[in-house]
């Protein structure tokens, strides 16, 4: 098991409480759009697509790496504008809150 | 990690892992929510940016003509949704964003297999559980959005011999991968591995009902956080690792709460379709028992004149509201019989349609002002003192079995108390159970008036005859 | 700045947020206990101290270990014991919890 | 990390974090409190256990004597401290921890000082910030350590030219580790650094009152956090670094909220030494004004009477009651009380004391029932209906000069509104102001009888007293 594994198991966990910990004071009403933003966080998966169809001339690699981007890319700008719109509603609530 | 990245990205990581987990928290708040958002995207620039700077990153071009037809089509998507529309949308995004870390583990493969390293027992693992949990997202999410999308029938569907088949594609998918630790550059093997995962995907999903979708796919958001993550690990990148392991636990967390609020446990959720028989048969009983009880009906126009000349009425909205679109015309009625000086209130169950906050959403939409929106706990004492309560479309919500009836599957669910007001309207459009399958005995009471017919024409008949007034 | 800083950082930053969230939701009865058990925590140096003074022979270097081995473990011991007993007496309150 | 320790070593300390991390969570709530405790004990022994498997760790018998020395004075203190020397143990505790930091940095510093190694500039630079933190942790819970337990005055000192003494200071400390970075080998040099940390920690501490060194205390603990972290960038060690952070936020957080308890900003907190004038002033006039005011006074007898034949008593302790260590016959009164059918409760202030939580650990020394504190919120709508409020050495708690005056320094403070009882007894030994140094218009309420003495006879008295009736 290599060091760097380690190291990222650590990180992993780290990150894990602290998605436990922030997320859990949510108010009902706002976990659709916490859904989606989450869902659009999640879409971090296109900087993986960058690496991996970063290298030069035609490889399937490179392909399937530029599909991953597309994906991914919807992933992440549809989902914060998705979560942008619904929370647009709620601004009334900010009055409120 | 394995590849020295220079420090400049690693930091850029850092401060975008930290908008990240700052906009997660801000998301939190209504005050702060849309700024989370915000912030959370400004997280994804940066972590972006930075990469693109990475010396393994070469032909721009193409990655440019990439990030854009993404973004457009993710602009296109998230401009012509609709309302109602979120959960299939979130779960269809969700699919891709899936679909991508599958992509990444097969090409980066495909990058091994062409190259001379020797591929490591740990980046072998990692590789089979990015392609795992990357394809079952794939294929479950889009599944889940053709139940919602109603692209096929949302009927949990079962197969004979489905559980004996479902072990032994697992077990097949172990061998595989044992097979692969020990020969980690054989290709056809680990295409099959991706098969199986696409596979495992929909087995999941197929039998689950679409009232649980939401929950669904709330779960497998959280599987495409963890993918993130596994991606992470296959590419030694701590930012995937970090923003992975965030909406791993999100997604969990989430889940979590949603079935709460439906008092189910979350494997009830997942495998209730197998001991469906029982359930189902008492539901059917209940369904029985209904038929030797009668409901009292009246039309729109009783309806209207019995809202128009009340003092306070509370609309109650559920599933129905949602399936037939009838947020705007209800809003409409609202204004009306504020004309007429009814004092109107709304009030929302914490499960009410098919999604936390869905009731929220849609009044939101259609512009009714937040403070007349009313929580459960805020409302149910306010009841006794209501003319009229108008339930459109809301069934278990309002069931008073969860107070009483200790064998109902929805025993113990706390509920609008509705029975308790001066009269009770409930718009449906026939005697058909709401998600839980049990029936209402709200229905037989005798303060309760049935108004059957689809919420969106009901209430608008409402409307015009209010106007009559 | 070298690749094990960096981590290091990344580490350092995450679980400061994972404190941070853990902590604000502490009722004000238990704040003594808890500054006194985080302090106990914060004896974690012992194993700094470990590995510094595990030299074999003494040096300098050796001998401020040990001595911050024994100050270290006074913090450890000394803070969770001390917790303890503060904590014993809200036992009642576990009742009412 | 640079140093490759063993996966398995790694493993364990990411589980003794994790066991840290869930330790501190359940600190946070009565029900779990010890256990969490516990947890954290458990993944420090973990991680001792792991760090002793290190192969840099050879000469076990002189480490284990360390060890085993290390122990058994720490159980010893553990065991003889009073409950009311908890902020002053800690702070001992925490100057110790600070003190081992220190050490490891300079031990390292010697160690690259043998050895053949060039030294980083990052090594250089976590080095001094570890000895810069640890240095001041320690000397500075020291001196905290002292004020607390009156082996010196706790009243504030400032010298002239304090501020640019420390000011100067600064400049030199900064000069010596831009020096030190260019030539990381000067022991000299490195010795002078650490002596000004020492330095530093005192003038630190030195200008603030007794009264606020429970903020202090908890603000070196958060430091004494940073200062493993940094000794863990020192020696590249994730544990370090995580448990450090843990305790650094962990400790902003607590002195924040002890700062918004007793509603002061932490700078007032540090720095208002340097602004006393003014402020001494205005308490000053107060006192004055005090003087033309009459109070009344009665002696323990008639005070035995009026809480004899009360229907029901409300207690309220206060930093006096601590002082003069009185819980246990305040609790005993109680008893006498009850058994003669009064009514009795305590009221807590959350900051009464000078520590959050302070009357609540004392009270549950005396085991008085937990059930019979109250938290302020739950019982100022009662006190109205009481007939006597017991004041026992609280003063700026029960000053409804918070609630209106607007230039008074407690302005805003929410109080326990014990001049709404029917009648208020208060316990203290003369017309002393309080913690705040304002005077307190209480005092002077026709309903409010002055007992003047020491808490602990005074109670005593009461004690007997009541015994009588
Ligand atoms: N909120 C969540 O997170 C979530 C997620 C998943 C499941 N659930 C579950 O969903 C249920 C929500 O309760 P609910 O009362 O809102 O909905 P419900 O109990 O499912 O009842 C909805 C009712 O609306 C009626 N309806 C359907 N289409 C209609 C239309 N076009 N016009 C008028 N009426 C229509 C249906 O009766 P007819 O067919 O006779 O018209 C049905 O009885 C709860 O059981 C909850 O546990 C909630
Ligand atoms: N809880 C915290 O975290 C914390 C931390 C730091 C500061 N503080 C501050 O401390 C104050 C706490 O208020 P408090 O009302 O509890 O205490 P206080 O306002 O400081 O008043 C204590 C009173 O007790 C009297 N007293 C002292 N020794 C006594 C003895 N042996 N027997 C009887 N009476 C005695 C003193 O008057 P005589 O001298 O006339 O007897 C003094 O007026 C607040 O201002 C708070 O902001 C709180």
């Amino acid at each position: 098991m290599s060091e760097g594994l380690v190291t990222g198991l650590v990180v992993f966990v780290l990150a894990s409480f602290v998605g436990f910990e922030v997320i859990n004071k949510v108010p009902p009403t706002l976990h659709t759009p916490l859904m989606s933003g989450s869902n659009a966080i999640s879409g971090i998966a296109v900087i993986g697509a960058l690496l991996v169809s970063g290298a030069q001339g035609w490889s399937i690699t490179v392909i399937l790496g530029l599909i991953a981007i597309i994906l991914a890319t919807i992933n992440v700008v549809g989902g914060f504008l998705v979560t942008d719109r619904m929370l647009q509603m709620f601004k009334k609530k900010e009055v409120k809150a | 990690m394995s590849e020295f990245l220079p420090t400049g990205i690693q930091l850029s990581y850092l401060i975008a892992a930290s908008l990240f987990i700052l906009g997660l928290k801000e998301l939190g708040s209504p005050a702060t929510a849309r700024r989370g958002n915000v912030l959370a995207a400004v997280g994804m620039l940066i972590a972006i940016a930075a990469t693109l700077l990475d010396q393994s990153v070469l032909n721009y071009q193409m990655i440019l003509v990439g990030i854009l037809i993404g973004s457009l089509l993710g602009t296109i998507m998230a401009q012509k949704v609709e309302m109602t529309a979120m959960p299939q949308m979130v779960g269809l995004l969700n699919g891709l964003g899936g679909g991508a870390s599958t992509l990444i583990a097969v090409a980066e493969f495909w990058r091994l297999l062409g190259s001379s390293e020797t591929v490591g027992l740990d980046s072998t693992i990692t590789m089979i559980l990015s392609v795992l949990i990357g394809g079952v997202t794939l294929t479950g999410s889009l599944l889940a959005f053709a139940k919602l999308q109603e692209l096929i029938s949302g009927a949990p569907t079962i197969f004979p011999l489905q559980r004996p088949i479902n072990f032994g594609i697992a077990i097949a998918f172990l061998v595989g991968s044992i097979y692969l630790i020990g020969s980690p550059k054989d290709p056809v093997i680990f295409l099959v591995l991706v098969g199986i995962s696409l596979v495992f995907g929909l087995l999941f999903v197929m039998p689950i009902g679409g009232g649980d979708m939401p929950v669904v796919i709330s779960l497998l958001n959280s599987f495409s956080g963890l993918a993130a993550s596994a991606a992470g690990f296959v590419l030694m990148n701590n930012m995937l690792i970090i923003s992975g392991a965030l909406v791993g636990a999100s997604g969990i967390i989430l889940t979590q709460i949603m079935c709460k609020a439906m008092n189910r446990s979350l494997t009830n959720v997942l495998f209730s379709a197998f001991t469906k028989g029982a359930s189902g048969a008492s539901s059917g009983t209940g369904a029985t028992q209904a038929t030797d009880k009668t409901v009292r009906q009246i039309d729109t126009e009783e309806g209207a004149m019995m809202l128009g000349y009340a003092r306070s009425v509370v609309i109650v909205p559920g599933y129905g509201m949602a399936v037939a679109q009838a947020q705007h015309s209800v809003r409409e009625l609202a204004d009306q019989l504020e004309r007429l000086g009814v004092d109107v209130k709304y009030a929302i169950h914490p499960v009410a349609g098919r999604m936390p906050g869905h009731m929220n959403v849609l009044l939101a939409e259609a512009n009714v002002p937040y403070p007349q929106l009313y929580d459960m706990d805020d409302i149910n004492p306010e009841l006794e003192r209501t003319d009229v309560a108008l339930v459109i479309g809301a069934n278990d919500v309002v069931n008073p079995a969860a107070r009483h009836d200790t064998n109902s599957p929805i025993y113990g669910m706390p509920i609008l108390e509705v029975d308790k007001a001066q009269h009770t309207i409930v718009i449906k459009r026939g005697m058909n159970a709401g998600f839980s399958g049990v029936d209402n005995e709200l229905f037989y009471k005798d303060k309760t008036m049935m108004l059957f017919g689809g919420a969106r024409d009901v209430v608008t008949q409402l409307v015009s005859g209010v106007k009559q007034l």
